[in-house]
């Protein structure tokens, strides 16, 4: 393996890393943290990729990520955080050891998922694209763990991050024209998350979810 | 003219949509219920033409017609043949009666919006006419749950009532459920036969297992629109509800249709295989049969009355279907003819009585707001025409003769004799039982309907408010007199109309009674005259005379002297209205024999209960052995499939992780 | 093609105008201009597909067949005749204070947005511009749903969001691993995810990355689509939203995510030669239909009560489509087109009761045939129709695909006809109750708009009494098309 | 039909007519010397009517037409059952317009006139008497009918002449399951005439009382021709039983010679049938109203075990 394919698999590795460390994570801010922290070693890897191989646009990739993912996204998010003053500690539904044990288990069938795949993939990267799909499983376990809608919305994040991730890795990215279309939704999606939690505040004084279980059939 | 006759298909297809037209001006004049109701008689006389064009269509070579409607693949395939021909007789004279009597019941206030009403009546009728002439699957299912649709607004015409609203919901959804059936049943046919044409049904000769499926489901989709147990108890509670019209042309007419379905399908696309199906039938029939009359004999309201009647009627129709198919199946052929012209037969006549008998009780429920028979009574002085024209209708029910009634009944009666014939000895040990609890039935319509027609138009009213009761209207009369001219005629000269009936016989066994039955249009002799021969103009001839000579006799012989006195009544001073027997006193000893057969509650007070009360209920067992279980279960199943929907963002999460973790899993195996 | 960029230009200009304009007096005819140019529009592009054939469009970004053109006409039909319905309703909801001048510029903005959205999933040849207009489209409703600000409209539209969002990601995700088995036959670049080109390799595609994209892409866009147990989200938004979001919803979102379904499917099938798709597909469809089904009983909220009856139908779609073959596929396409119409003919209805009503509950709203006879009678043929009741169009849609089920899927056919059994119960019971009996209703202040209503009712009764031939070359065309 | 079957008909028709009070004031007497009474004689009956037909017919005020004419249907309906019953002779040219169903039907027919005609005054007894026959009908008429279908089965016809003919005057040969009819035929006949143990003639007990309580408001001549259809009811009844289960004498068709001898057997089976009645009559007592129903379900099952029992055998043989 090249030695852009094993910095590319180090930053993968750290990828896990970090999901690991967010699901984890009791506090909002240190989650926006850890995201940021994500999106940084997203652009590094799409960075290194574009090196290694000279695909232009994984350049523009690269720098679109920085650009969204470790400035805009959460310097919104921790607008947000300070304007509405939100409490710090995040409610876990399940406890955090029996998360982590769960997590352990959705990486191994994340990898074992991947195998097949990254072995048909020809790009440099492709061993990366099992740590891409347990990025978003986790991200999605996160999703379930947590109360607080500000975390939802991380883990929702993440998970993006994590579908990057695994573009990058096995086709060294999507066409152009179909990555600034997804920026651009993930753009207005936190614009639109942002304008929710405003509206949420409002109505409930809390970002609980747990305020969100009257629309039922039982 | 000449052209017009020959395509009598079309010329019933031009009446269907004249009444189409005519149910759009009904809704075009709106609330103008005057001029709504004169509607009606156009109604009536599409209902006569209809009847005459069926009537040449009787024994003429079917015709068939392909509309550009429908399915790209599959348009509407219309068919009249003899089968078809003879219901739409059917049809035809039961409208045109009931139509009349309409004119005259859809006053003001008798619908909350009268040109609606006006315009589902006439998709009403339009669409049974068109269940009767599909020849498609599609067309077929769309004609019948039209009519069931209709019908059901027509139910729910007065839907303020809470009781009439349930009413209409059990009936649509127990049509429905008939509906399902039915589309399954023409499913297994075109799995046989690759289309969905009858056509092509008929055509082949579908294999046993399937072709026992799909009898079991056509039993049970035509069933459910027919009333047979257990899927009746929509129809005592819909009859009621609906304007008295619709109660007749249901009860009479829509019924009916599902006969012909029946018919239609075990005979026609089937081509009748096994006798279990008969005996299946034979056995559903006769039990619906005493089942129905009953629950008439209990029933304090006139209207429930006539609709377990009709359940009794219709139960003796699958009885005798039932038979037919025995024979068939056995090889006898002209016995299967003689109980299927029984059950043809016995339709007609219930199409006729039953629009009659609804017909005045719509009268009766006009002149006096009263449907209840405790609250009814001596109407036969305020409403002579109404009381004298039920009284044949009456009596036709209860199959006296020389009535229609009993004619049907006497034909199949004649078949159950013959059928020692079949070589099957346990059947043959079931035929007797199944005689017993036909004429059961038969003698127990006679007390029903001694019951009916004593409590409301008999003895002293019931209510003071009876007094002011008026009689019917013109067109109501003209109604009523057309339908009780047609029971009369029908009892009187039943080896004409066999002679036609037969035509039907023919086509859908291959052969019918033959000369025997219609050699002599004054006697019915379906096998031989020294077999079995009726001759009701004879008989009705000789009592004519006897009555006449009788008068004459005494009159001559003695005096006509005739004092008016207060009743007698073993010298009892006071006399009220009170005093009379009541439908309930009427209904207790039938309760008391076959008591197993209901459920009752009572209330009954102690002696030294200061403010007595009594109060009891009849009900239908199976309601509670069949409906409310399946209700129940229902509720609770989705009780359970509810608990899943419980509100909380991180389950539903939940939900879609495990299922992309399944499948991932299941794909990867 | 320039009726191909009229239709997407007409509501993006439409999107922008109202957002400056919205919130006036005029708004409404404005938005009913812009619906109705782009109804003429996909009128236009309709008649020039069915003459002329195939095209594409813009180098290769959009291309429209006999399948999707014929949805972009039911879009733009229905976006229409909801844009006229919308005016009388929202002018309601203004009066009584409910919503204010700037949400309803974002009203008429974001409607107009979503119909370009849904146009422009419909047409795109690029899968990945599908997705990237099918999580706009989410976008666009969720602030919608969210309009009158109450707190129950909140909750739908967080749960909206944020599983829709997840759901959609994971269809990204099986968008990557579809460009990542193309890229391998035709290369990397744009083409590897047009939809035309991979249509023509789709032999070729690596059968182990296609299976896995593909449940990737079913949980995903299955969940816009409403297919148990991925539909949490369906009631609560069509429930909440103001109504004629609720009609388009229904009638427009949920066809537009099944199509993306299905044009993978397609492909899916090409790749792996088995029915492995259509039995997902089927399963789902299945399920969704028994779950629904017994949910329609337990439901007290008129408008979540027809959301259930969608969830419902999508799986009779999706059961057809998966079940495939020339007469399930036309029962499928066939139930699309009926379904749209009916349910949002419904959504119409009910909301006008609601708001004599004043409240959604179906306790509370009773006797509608007195205070309102047309919306009644709009309301009760609808929800006959959509119960499957001949002779309206969707019974010959169930017709078709249940005498197709009967031959292939037996006992698939049963568990159907069951549901729908329950389903009708469920639904006819509480329908009449609202329908018929004694008045709990005010009189509007505003003549409600029934020609939406009527409109569609009369279309679906025709539909399911006579479909006209080149209807039908259409829809057999589409058919075939998907295999 | 030859002016002698018709001569033989109508003198059939007269004789039933005329000596249907004798037959009852016959019983009567019976019952009376039974009893240890005296009697009135058995010509009291034609007393009756006589004296009947000269009074005055009194009608409640509330009596409406049916009232008045049921009399004569009822009476009517009677001649022509008696026409229809092979008395002496089996070729009866009326007996083409009805076979046995018909000629139960026929009783109905003037039953339910009866009935309605008792609760067209709407007085309390008028009205449960209605009720109470038309219960007992309901219950012996099913009977009636299935015990008609055995002979039926086995003259393989519903024709009463051509059935008696095939009793009568075939080989003989014994047909268990007749028993069986007889019995249920005769349970029918006393609860149809108003025999003891169903009803009692005699009485105007009232709580007890069917057919008295029907015809309570009839007078005169109304009363007169309700009385006499009565008895005449009684004559046709004995007259099938005799003919399917004692047929011998009587008269084959276009056999005139043996018509004297079947006068007299008839005579002597009618003498033998009364006297049996009366004893019948006179050893039991009076059932409960309530215990009626039981009484009348077991004719109906002794008729269906008949039926039964002839299919059985005949099966085997």
């Amino acid at each position: 393996m090249s030695l852009a394919g094993q910095i590319v698999n180090l930053i993968a590795a750290l990828l896990l890393l970090v999901s690991f460390a967010m699901l984890s994570q009791r506090r909002v801010r240190d989650l926006v943290d850890l995201f940021m922290i994500q999106g940084a070693l997203l652009a590094a890897a799409t960075l290194v990729t574009a090196v290694a191989t000279g695909q232009s646009h994984l350049y523009y990739s690269a720098a679109l990520t920085v650009a969204l993912k470790v400035i805009v996204l959460p310097l919104i998010l921790r607008r947000v955080l300070r304007r509405l003053a939100l409490e710090t500690d995040v409610e876990l539904l399940i406890n955090i050891p029996t998360t982590m044990l769960v997590g352990i288990a959705l990486v191994v069938v994340a990898f074992n998922m991947a195998v097949p795949i990254s072995q048909l993939a020809g790009t440099i990267t492709r061993g990366a694209l099992g740590i891409a799909l347990a990025c978003v499983l986790l991200a999605f376990l996160m999703m379930i763990t947590r109360r607080k809608a500000l975390a939802q919305v991380v883990g929702f994040l993440s998970m993006e991050n994590g579908l990057f991730f695994a573009a990058t890795s096995v086709t060294y990215g999507m066409p152009m024209v179909v990555e600034l279309g997804i920026a651009l939704d993930v753009l207005v999606g936190t614009f639109v998350f942002g304008v929710f939690f405003f509206r949420i505040r409002e109505t409930f004084d809390s970002l609980d979810t747990s305020h969100f279980e009257k629309l039922k059939d039982r | 003219m000449s052209q017009f006759l020959q395509s009598p298909l079309s010329s019933i297809l031009g009446v269907v949509a004249f009444w189409l037209a005519l149910g759009t001006i009904g809704v075009a004049l709106g609330r103008d219920r005057d001029g709504v109701r004169f509607v009606y008689p156009a109604t009536a006389l599409g209902g006569a033409l209809i009847a005459w064009l069926a009537g040449t269509a009787l024994g003429a070579d079917p015709v068939s017609l392909v509309l550009p409607l429908g399915l790209p693949d599959l348009p509407f395939h219309l068919r009249l043949d003899s089968l078809s021909a003879f219901f739409l007789f059917l049809l035809g004279l039961a409208v045109t009666g009931v139509s009349l009597s309409a004119a005259g019941y859809f006053r003001a206030g008798s619908s909350p919006s009268p040109g609606l009403t006006c315009l589902q009546y006439h998709v009403f009728i339009a669409a049974m006419v068109m269940v009767i002439l599909a020849d498609d699957a599609y067309a077929f299912l769309v004609a019948w749950e039209s009519m069931a649709l209709a019908s059901y607004f027509l139910v729910t015409t007065d839907h303020r009532h809470e009781e009439i609203r349930a009413a209409g919901f059990l009936y649509l959804v127990v049509a429905h459920v008939g509906a399902i059936a039915l589309l399954v049943c023409f499913g297994v046919l075109q799995g046989q036969a690759g289309s969905f044409t009858f056509d092509a049904m008929r055509g082949v000769t579908i294999a046993a297992p399937w072709a026992g499926v799909a009898f079991s489901l056509a039993l049970v989709g035509f069933g459910a629109k027919a009333g047979f147990l257990p899927l009746h108890a929509w129809l005592p509670e819909a009859h009621p509800a609906a304007p008295s019209p619709v109660s007749a042309l249901m009860s009479g007419v829509m019924l009916k249709t599902a006969i012909y379905g029946l018919l239609r399908v075990t005979f026609d696309l089937l081509h009748t295989q096994a006798s279990a199906w008969g005996v299946v039938a034979l056995v559903i029939g006769l039990v619906t049969a005493l089942f129905g009359v009953m629950f008439a004999a209990v029933q304090t309201d006139m209207k429930r009355l006539l609709a377990y009647s009709s359940i009794e009627n219709v139960g003796v129709v699958l009885g005798a279907i039932g038979l037919a198919i025995v024979f068939r199946a056995h090889g006898m052929a002209s016995l299967a003819a003689l109980s299927l012209v029984a059950a043809l037969y016995h339709c007609l006549n219930h199409a006729v009585v039953k629009s009659l008998l609804f017909s005045a009780t719509g009268a009766v429920l006009h002149a006096t707001d009263q449907r209840s028979l405790g609250r009814l009574g001596g109407l036969i002085h305020r409403m002579p025409w109404v009381a004298w024209l039920a009284l044949v209708g009456a009596l036709s029910l209860a199959g006296l003769p020389p009535l229609n009634g009993f004619v049907s009944e006497w034909l199949l009666l004649q078949s159950f004799l013959f059928s020692p014939d079949i070589p099957d000895g346990y059947l043959r040990m079931l035929v007797p039982l199944a005689t017993a609890a036909l004429v059961l039935a038969a003698a127990f319509a006679a007390y029903v309907m001694v019951k009916f027609y004593g409590v409301v138009f008999l003895g002293q009213p019931r209510e003071p408010s009876l007094e002011t009761a008026h009689d019917a209207g013109p067109w109501e009369r003209a109604g009523l007199v057309f339908l009780a001219v047609w029971c009369v005629l029908l009892g009187l000269f039943p080896a004409l109309v066999i002679r036609r009936i037969d035509a039907v016989t023919v086509q859908l066994l291959g052969e019918g009674l033959g000369d025997a039955a219609t050699r002599d249009w004054l006697f019915l002799t379906p096998m031989a005259t020294e077999r079995a021969s009726y001759g009701p103009a004879l008989f009705l001839a000789v009592i004519a005379s006897a009555v006449l000579a009788t008068f004459a006799y005494v009159r001559v012989r003695h005096h006509g002297r005739l004092r008016r006195a207060p009743a007698w009544d073993c010298g009892y001073p006071a006399q009220t209205a009170r005093m009379q027997d009541t439908a309930e006193g009427f209904g207790q000893p039938v309760k008391q024999i076959f008591e197993p057969f209901f459920r009752i509650e009572r209330v009954i007070p102690d002696p030294f209960d200061r403010a007595p009360r009594y109060w009891s209920k009849t009900e239908d067992r199976l309601w509670y052995w069949l409906y409310l279980p399946v209700a129940r279960l229902v509720a609770a199943v989705s009780a359970q499939v509810a608990r899943l929907q419980h509100g909380r963002i991180q389950w539903y999460l939940v939900y879609s992780f495990v299922t992309l973790l399944a499948l991932l899993i299941f794909i990867r195996l | 093609m320039s009726e191909f960029t009229v239709l997407l230009c007409v509501p993006l200009l439409g999107a922008v105008i109202l957002a400056w304009l919205g919130g006036t007096a005029r708004a409404a005819a404005i938005n009913v201009l812009f619906s109705a140019v782009t109804l003429l529009a996909a009128a236009a592009l309709t008649l020039r597909v069915v003459a002329t054939g195939p095209h594409i469009v813009f180098g290769e970004l959009f291309f429209v067949d006999a399948f999707n053109v014929f949805l972009v006409a039911l879009t733009a039909f229905v976006a229409f005749t909801t844009s006229l319905y919308s005016g009388p309703y929202m002018r309601v909801e203004i009066d009584r204070g409910k919503v204010g001048p700037n949400a309803m510029r974002l009203y008429h903005s974001m409607y107009q947005l979503f119909v370009f959205t849904m146009l422009v999933a419909l047409t795109s040849n690029n899968l990945g511009i599908l997705w990237v207009a099918l999580e706009a489209a989410t976008l666009a409703t969720v602030l919608l749903v969210s309009l009158y600000r109450t707190p129950a409209s909140l909750e739908a539209a967080w749960k909206y969001f944020i599983l829709c969002g997840v759901g959609i990601a994971q269809a990204l995700f099986g968008t990557i691993l579809l460009y990542l088995a193309a890229a391998r036959v035709v290369g990397e670049g744009s083409t590897a995810l047009l939809w035309t080109h991979l249509d023509a390799v789709k032999d070729q595609l690596e059968p182990s990355i296609v299976g896995i994209g593909f449940v990737f892409l079913l949980v995903g866009y299955g969940t816009k689509v409403g297919l148990a147990p991925l539909h949490n989200w369906l009631p609560d938004a069509h429930a909440e939203g103001p109504t004629p979001v609720s009609a388009v919803l229904s009638g427009l979102l949920l066809n537009v995510a099944l199509y993306a379904v299905v044009r993978f499917k397609v492909l899916v099938d090409g790749a792996l030669g088995t029915p492995l798709a259509g039995n997902l597909m089927m399963a789902f469809g299945l399920l969704s239909v028994v779950m629904a089904a017994f949910l329609l009983s337990r439901q007290k909220d008129a408008k979540r009560l027809f959301a259930y009856s969608s969830v419902e139908h999508m799986g009779i779609i999706t059961f057809a489509f998966g079940m495939g073959g020339a007469l399930a596929n036309f029962a499928g396409l066939l139930h699309m087109t009926v379904h749209s119409l009916t349910k949002s003919a419904i959504f119409f209805a009910v909301g006008h009761a609601a708001q004599k009503a004043g409240s959604q509950a179906i306790g509370d709203i009773r006797g509608l045939v007195h205070r309102s006879p047309v919306v009644a009678w709009g309301l009760m043929v609808g929800t006959l129709a959509i119960l499957g009741m001949p002779p309206f169009g969707v019974f010959a849609a169930e017709f078709l695909l249940l005498s197709a089920a009967m031959r292939e899927h037996p006992w698939a056919a049963g568990v159907l006809l069951l549901s729908l059994g329950v389903a009708f119960a469920a639904v006819f019971f509480k329908v009449q109750g609202m329908v018929f009996g004694e008045p709990s209703l005010q009189p509007l202040e505003h003549r409600p708009a029934v020609f939406p209503v009527l409109v569609h009712l009369v279309l679906v009764l025709m539909l399911g009494l006579y479909i006209p031939p080149y209807l039908a070359a259409w829809y057999r065309e589409a058919a075939r098309m998907i295999g | 039909m030859s002016p002698g079957d018709l001569f033989q008909q109508v003198l059939e028709v007269v004789i039933a007519v005329f000596i249907a009070p004798l037959l009852v004031g016959w019983v009567n007497q019976c019952r009376a010397w039974l009893q240890n009474r005296t009697g009135a004689g058995i010509w009291q009956p034609y007393q009756v009517l006589h004296k009947l037909f000269r009074k005055d017919a009194v009608v409640a005020h509330n009596a409406s037409g049916l009232f008045r004419v049921t009399p004569y249907i009822v009476f009517a309906s009677m001649v022509l059952a008696a026409s229809l019953v092979p008395m002496l002779a089996t070729a009866l040219p009326f007996a083409a317009a009805a076979d046995v169903i018909a000629l139960v039907g026929l009783l109905a027919l003037a039953r339910v006139f009866m009935a309605l005609a008792a609760m067209d005054v709407g007085t309390a007894f008028g009205s449960f008497g209605a009720r109470r026959e038309m219960l007992v009908a309901a219950l012996a008429e099913p009977a009636l009918l299935m015990v008609f279908f055995m002979p039926a089965l086995i003259a393989r016809s519903t024709s009463l002449g051509t059935i008696v003919e095939a009793l009568a005057h075939r080989p003989f040969v014994l047909h268990p399951s007749l028993a069986f009819a007889a019995v249920a035929f005769v349970m029918v006949l006393l609860a149809e005439n108003a025999r003891i143990p169903i009803d009692n003639p005699t009485t105007h007990l009232e709580l007890t009382m069917i057919h008295e309580a029907m015809i309570l408001e009839y007078s005169g001549r109304h009363l007169a021709l309700m009385e006499w259809a009565h008895a005449l009811k009684l004559v046709i009844y004995s007259t099938i039983g005799i003919a399917l289960f004692l047929p011998w004498g009587i008269a084959e068709a276009g056999d005139w010679p043996g018509l004297p001898l079947a006068v007299l057997a008839i005579t002597l089976k009618l003498l033998a049938g009364g006297a049996a009645l009366a004893v019948v009559e006179s050893v039991s007592a009076k059932l409960r109203i309530f215990r009626a129903p039981e009484f009348l379900a077991s004719a109906f099952l002794f008729a269906v075990l008949g039926v039964l029992t002839h299919l059985l055998l005949a099966g085997r043989a």
